[in-house]
């Protein structure tokens, strides 16, 4: 209760307004819908007990730090230099709100102005947002977002080709946000090599939206995505999910004519933390910045012509323009995006080129320690993968994970979950931070698995 | 020369190559990794990103923060958005690793004193609000509505209802209401508020039909006035055979007092970032969490967090008797709205900030609107001799004795009598060191200021800030309308900025 | 590296310079004393790395949150409020110093005046300074500073009596800082039950100064003390060491004549962090406040009459006074003290008296548990503790700390450590968070003990 | 009005009864043991400390933060301070469980991880000193100089040499070294310094004699100079029968290359807080750990940090193969001067501090003194265009081409051809938003303004500074000597401070 700073004093203040207890200020609530008993919660807590409970319960969890972890699947066990949450969690950041007063939020407009900047120049496109709820968020409005600017014109009307490779719980996300703008998603194919089907190309033909995956979500690069862009055409929008660190050392999709670029921004700035708060990545061309989702921040002077902040095209937004507007999101995920705007200015160029080369390095030594496995072997061989790649088992993918859990190993993602028939295989991720000893552990986990089961 | 009058520009730092966050070299050479990439696929030129050393950082994010007011810094009455104190312990919780180290898919035995907090949030809410069921995976309370909305639309579907192809939202409603609602392709219908700003039954009743698939409504409405009629309201839409919602951003003034499910409601969304505790800096994020009555719960995104009785055959758990799983909502869920299980840090903090009040939290609720209307009449009634001094008074937005959490005022009449405008008086009260109230929202109330002090704020930071409004309401209006003067900035171009579009730094001098 | 924001363009600033190399800055370092060989020192780190080191290293630690821990004896382990640190540490606090810039420092001024009043208010005397290094260097300099005061007028000239309570730790530091100045320190006698001897306090007539502890540091409180003052009179200083905390429900020493009042600061503000960085407080009535040592804080105005804080009385410091001085201190614990404030203001006063009584309260318990004990017996029977109280064991303590310890508990202090002839002698300290269950662990562990030795 | 104009006051804060912190009851009713304390003992009545919530604390200590500057808000260069960025990580090391809830006399198989750092420590410091043996116990420069002092004192009087009474400073030391040798109970010999600043052998060789017992200096001195004569000056005092000993407080401009060893010291304290890094905001808390030569090593005060190879029979170490432990000096030592283990924070953040460096750390001191010349000459050849608009430009303190980390400026031109001084200019340094130098010492360069810039500036920052100092010196000079313009405050009457010693809140009228 120490956060009511008039507890005690309600007889005086209730004086003043001439009534006399705490619950004559409910009087308009009619007395049929009155709760009559007391909530029948918990007793209240101080400071130190909540921060046992927690400590009891949260301290219960295993980490990915406590053991080797190759569970990746879109988040990422990344180290977050110190002075990042340090930083951000200045009370005067921290306790802030939606800048709808430019002249005393400057500070949080600069810094959002600066993560637009800088996303725009990871992915290479001209424009990009404050942030979305998170990577599949942002690719569901990305579609949207293209159908609201291609429909008119094109000859498939409100039809998204969407790769086959995009995760089930994304699609799922995507499904829900397009049905009710009447978007017809269909299955953009794949060859058995991974890569994009061409002939699936041809289909997307005068579509709205293409979307697709780089690298896809078993971690591979499909060299021919780039160039796509030509076969599809002007007047079907590119968009292409990205894993953002990968950019350090791949080429970003800006370059070869997405129109869009989306992803998962939680490498830079957060842990995993449960799977958010984390915030995602959404960038596009010109012509998209109308009909795009989310706040953005424009560069302007004040009436004595200094340089001053604020947020801009707020025209799209659900508090102006009501069931017209482009996207219904008001509260995003700014502090975090302030937290991966931090972590990026503190890499630099060549701290980001080297983050991607460490996760480049531990994917090749994970990939060819573990497809040396008798029984193993690589679901997309002799393809270039970047954090994740794929591997068939000889057994069910649930029963090695199981195993190796015992060993204190958490060896990856069951495939089997995503897709009924990829049950055999596991999905191994690795970040920057993956040890030699990681990789023996899980080099020695499945042999003496696949060695007891034999 | 003024102290930090020259700007702090990020991308102006460019030290040495590699002179960023040293980290340590890749377990493989540089050059092998570059060439082992296909040459189509690797990236031409490094992003244009700052090269600075930590010191270089943390001056610049600090020169930054200095130019930010949170609250912090001061009162920041913004009506509907709840802008509370929140408890600094929640932060410390946040970065325990077994918080912020955790993937969401781990395994349930890896992750149990997690799911143990997820359950007792569902069912805290659950109960606060009288619904049957919660779920903690909308990021956002515009996200709750459009997953409430969209489980509605899947119910009529089932029930053969498809047809139903409207949502009605009074006109004071938030705009992300007909904003989610459309985005399930909804048409919007907007009832207009009766004269004391409240829902007009009679236009309800001429709205609803067999068309009628929900209505989305906030109690109390943003008005800060309870919807007293809100029973009556359920009724009438029940019997049209459409859904009620509940905007739950203003759930903060009710609790222990009434609820949702008491007035009627089928779903609703909380907004654990007002409601509770979730620092939304710069705009977010949040958690909009959602509870539905039974009918509805087999809609739900999935999964939920379930708990049954610990056997013998169990791992060890956390201690409490009961082992706790993901449970699957099954065919008729929606699916997913977020990737994984929502905010997993706003829901901790959350749980941190219920936890402090327990089975009084009707306090939290009882201090919200003691503050409102404190505020209000303090605003409203000045002192004799303060009043002869000031131009003219505001009007009430909505003509009700009592208000809940919040409560708006017009400037009409300082508008048409001195040209003085709702947003120089709110850009006026930035040199008095507080944020602005809520302006032009809820649009029903002309040149509106909404303003919600919450619970948090002393009586004296609300004596100062009546007796500050009272202030500029007899200060010189050209003083008010050429405000703020003592700002960062002077009052901001906002219309250049749409005209101009610069988005982002055009790169400096050095090349970068 | 990366704290160098130069480093890379060494050269551009050498041709400024007119050099060629780094070396040939340092030529005026003649060639005989040159180091020609590198530091045999580890390769650098990366944040990371230290911080994996760091965890390692200190997560090797038993902590005294990991098990019941009775071992205090001077520090705390407290219950620190979040917001402290998260205050604390804002980089305005945390990377300023010294404020010889009032203009600049009003906050950190404006914090340690607000210190000095709440430490004055605590103790009970008019003035306080904004630290000392610890508790121990506290009293030596209030001795040495009594000396000043009092020595023209003193019979006894030179002689400071010191209870015989001090412990020893905090002696040696009384005699190093206290032998330059020719101060004799004599022993002021204790009875039996503990109180003081009165007749040693005839002994001390005349002498420059009386330093005892309240309460001692076996945790006993004497009320025969309260009449000293009395006794010894006006020019000989009563100087009392505190434990700061009991001063919510123990009378201060300000209002039964104490002259200066010197204690250990740690438990507002900061962990028992290993032994340092905490803090001494001290204060003392206006006869002393030219003589005193530290910094202090005053309240002033600007040129435009506004209301401001500056450093006052430097004439009295080092950097001014040089070696007439009345201290050498020049760094202090300031930013602990600031700690100590922040958690001083967020107690209140009814905080305060909360937090003393859960300590009595578990004083009292822990007390009443262990000397119900077969075997054990209280040193001080009959007496009023607050946090500490030794029992006299059946055989040495040391043999009981090493049996607890195996069963996970740290039952406290031997007191053979200290005074030879208390071998046999455990002290127990409690805190405001010991447990029901850390009191039945360290009652079956003694009595087991007990048993086991029998 | 100004923003934030109003004062926070915190004994303003006058909330409910109670209504602070919140903590759980004592386990025994309040009542029973108010009455168990013995009446005579208890407290009357309870000190006036403000009652108040978290967030007014909150924002009343953000509000005091804001008014306060630190290196985070701009360059800090005060000399012989030492003013670097602290490592934030280290911030985060500190508040590790295992070091924050240690108590320092628990058995040594619970902390040998904290043991490791500190033998560590010891190591690396005596490695880089030219020391034999090095202890952590002091826990500031000044207290370390006194601890060194101390040990000499001893070893004297052991070897017969009591009589030596006598220590030597150069006139331009640090006020800690006079004021601690004399609370040793030592007479102070103050010599002179030449005209290039530089100690005067000359004046050494007459004042040393049979009752020297040290000679207490700094290399390079506060003038920022290196006294190439060290060696000389050492065996000068060395063969009077004295000790030499080393201020540290200027030992980051010369690590790795040369040290204190190397230059004939017997004895030397280490800033841990200014060479490497402990944030000491305010004031301190800082870190003065001493290394010895062999024969003062007996009486260092106790324990040290030692080390062993473990053996089967110990307990789990730190898996390097050693066992640590606290090992008692002996007899002779002197006891203790800190009550514990000396500031083992500081310990363990400058272990994270140089641990960043490793064998590379002479780096570090390579851009501490890259910076000091690069500033030096830029501020004494300004551009010829600039040059045209200045009035007068100082003069170097200390006529040597080279300086080491930090270099003084006399401001006696301006001063007589203009009235401006010293402590003028400073005060305008601050409306541009930077702190100011070191202000008048050491005090034999009049008008002194000492600068030391530190490693973890950049270019930009120095070269700004150059230019404001250039700004300043060609601005009118009535605008300088009624700097500062733009602070919270306008200069500060410190003599009436004195005057008036108002040394605490007088309390508020509500009775607290
Ligand atoms: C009344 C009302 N409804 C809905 C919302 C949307 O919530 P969120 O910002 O969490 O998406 C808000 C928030 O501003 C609101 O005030
Ligand atoms: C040259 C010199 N010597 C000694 C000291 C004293 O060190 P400390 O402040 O750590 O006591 C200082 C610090 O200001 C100094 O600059």
């Amino acid at each position: 209760m120490d956060q009511m700073p008039n507890l005690g004093r309600e007889k005086e203040m209730l004086d003043v307004l001439g009534l006399n207890t705490m619950d004559d200020l409910f009087a308009n609530i009619p007395l049929e819908i009155r709760r009559n008993t007391p909530l029948p919660l918990p007793e209240p807590q101080s400071e130190e007990e909540i921060w046992a409970d927690a400590s009891r319960l949260l301290g219960a969890n295993i980490t990915l730090e406590d053991r080797p972890s190759f569970l990746s699947a879109g988040l990422v066990r990344n180290f977050v230099p110190t002075a990042v949450a340090m930083l951000a969690t200045r009370g005067e950041f921290l306790t802030s709100y939606t800048p709808y007063q430019p002249e005393v939020s400057q500070g949080m407009l600069q810094a959002m102005w600066e993560f637009q900047t800088m996303v725009s120049e990871l992915v290479g496109l001209p424009v990009a947002n404050v942030s979305m709820y998170d990577a599949s968020t942002a690719a569901a409005e990305a579609i949207t977002c293209a159908v609201r600017v291609h429909n008119r014109k094109a000859i498939q009307k409100g039809v998204v080709f969407v790769s086959e490779y995009t995760p089930p719980h994304r699609l799922a996300v995507i499904k829900n946000y397009t049905q009710g703008a009447e978007i017809e998603i269909k299955t953009l194919k794949h060859l058995e090599n991974g890569e994009v089907d061409m002939t699936s190309i041809k289909d997307a033909e005068g579509c709205c939206a293409v979307y697709v995956e780089q690298p896809n979500c078993l971690g591979m690069l499909d060299d021919t995505l780039l160039d796509i862009k030509e076969l599809i055409g002007e007047e079907t929008a590119l968009i292409v999910g990205v894993d953002a660190v990968s950019l350090g050392i791949i080429d970003p999709p800006g370059s070869w004519g997405a129109d869009i670029v989306v992803g998962e921004g939680q490498a830079f700035g957060i842990g995993p933390t449960a799977g958010g708060p984390i915030y995602g990545l959404f960038a596009c061309g010109d012509k998209y910045i109308r009909q795009m989702p989310g706040r953005i921040v424009g560069l302007t002077k004040d009436t004595d012509e200094n340089k001053a902040f604020t947020l801009t095209l707020s025209t799209r937004e659900q508090h102006i323009r009501r069931h017209r507007a482009t996207s219904n999101i008001c509260s995003n995920e700014t502090l975090i995006a302030l937290m991966g705007a931090i972590h990026m200015s503190l890499l630099g160029p060549e701290g980001l080129e080297r983050l991607a080369l460490r996760v480049a390095a531990n994917t090749e030594l994970t990939k060819k320690a573990i497809s040396s496995i008798k029984g193993i072997e690589l679901v997309d061989p002799g393809k270039y993968n970047f954090r994740e790649f794929a591997v068939k088992l000889p057994h069910l993918a649930s029963e090695a994970l199981t195993y190796l859990d015992k060993l204190g190993v958490i060896a990856g993602l069951d495939l089997g979950i995503w897709w009924k028939s990829m049950d055999h295989c596991l999905l191994i991720g690795v970040d920057d931070r993956t040890s030699e000893s990681d990789i023996e552990s899980l080099y020695l986990g499945l042999s003496e698995w696949i060695e007891v089961n034999k | 020369m003024d102290r930090g009058e020259q700007m702090s520009d990020l991308f102006a730092f460019n030290g040495a190559k590699g002179a960023g966050w040293a980290q340590p070299k890749p377990s493989i050479e540089r050059e092998i990794l570059i060439s082992s990439i296909p040459k189509k696929l690797r990236r031409k030129s490094l992003p244009k990103w700052p090269r600075a050393s930590e010191p270089e950082i943390v001056r610049h994010y600090t020169w930054l923060s200095n130019r930010n007011f949170g609250i912090d810094n001061g009162f920041y009455p913004l009506g509907s958005c709840t802008m509370k104190h929140n408890p600094r312990v929640n932060e410390k919780i946040v970065q325990l690793p077994g918080m912020d180290k955790i993937h969401p898919l781990q395994p349930e035995h890896h992750v149990q004193g997690l799911l143990a907090i997820y359950f007792e949030m569902q069912e805290m809410l659950a109960t606060c609000s009288g619904m049957d069921q919660v779920t903690l995976q909308p990021v956002a309370g515009a996200q709750g509505e459009f997953t409430a909305i969209r489980c509605i639309q899947e119910y009529h579907r089932q029930q053969g209802q498809g047809h139903r192809s409207k949502v009605i939202v009074p006109d004071s409603a938030h705009g992300t209401n007909p904003a989610s609602a459309s985005m399930c392709g909804y048409d919007i219908i907007e009832i207009p508020s009766g004269d004391d700003g409240r829902l007009d039954l009679e236009a309800l009743k001429s709205a609803v039909g067999d068309d009628t698939a929900a209505m989305m409504i906030t109690n109390p409405s943003t008005l800060g006035v309870f919807e007293h009629q809100i029973a009556e309201a359920a009724e009438i839409v029940h019997s049209a055979g459409g859904q009620m919602y509940y905007d739950g951003a203003n759930f903060n003034a009710i609790i222990g007092k009434t609820d949702p499910g008491r007035m009627g409601f089928d779903a609703v969304h909380y907004n654990l970032h007002k409601t509770f505790s979730q620092p939304h800096g710069g705009g977010g994020p949040g958690s909009g969490p959602i509870g539905v009555k039974s009918h509805l719960s087999q809609f739900l995104p999935t999964p939920l967090a379930g708990r049954r009785n610990q056997v013998e055959a169990d791992p060890k758990g956390v201690d409490d008797g009961y082992w706790y799983f993901w449970q699957d909502v099954g065919e008729n869920s929606i699916g997913k709205v977020q990737q994984w299980n929502g905010n997993a840090g706003a829901v901790v903090r959350s749980w941190a900030f219920y936890r402090r009040y327990g089975k009084e939290l009707e306090k939290m609720s009882e201090h919200a609107v003691l503050n409102s209307n404190y505020l209000r009449h303090r605003i409203m009634n000045p002192d004799p001799e303060i009043a002869k001094k000031i131009h003219v008074m505001p009007l009430n937005g909505a003509p009700a004795d009592l208000v809940m959490h919040e409560f708006t005022l017009s400037l009409t009449p300082l508008k048409e009598l001195h040209g003085v405008t709702g947003k120089d008086v709110a850009k006026r009260l930035l040199d008095y060191g507080v944020m602005a109230p809520t302006l032009y929202f809820p649009t029903i109330v002309p040149e509106c200021l909404m303003i919600e002090p919450t619970e948090t704020e002393s009586k004296e930071v609300l004596d100062k800030f009546a007796s500050d409004l009272h202030k500029i309401l007899s200060e010189d209006p050209d003083l008010v309308t050429s405000a703020p003067h003592t700002t960062d900035v002077k009052r901001v171009d906002e219309v250049w900025a749409a005209r101009n579009l610069i988005l982002k730094h055009p790169g400096n001098e050095s090349g970068q």
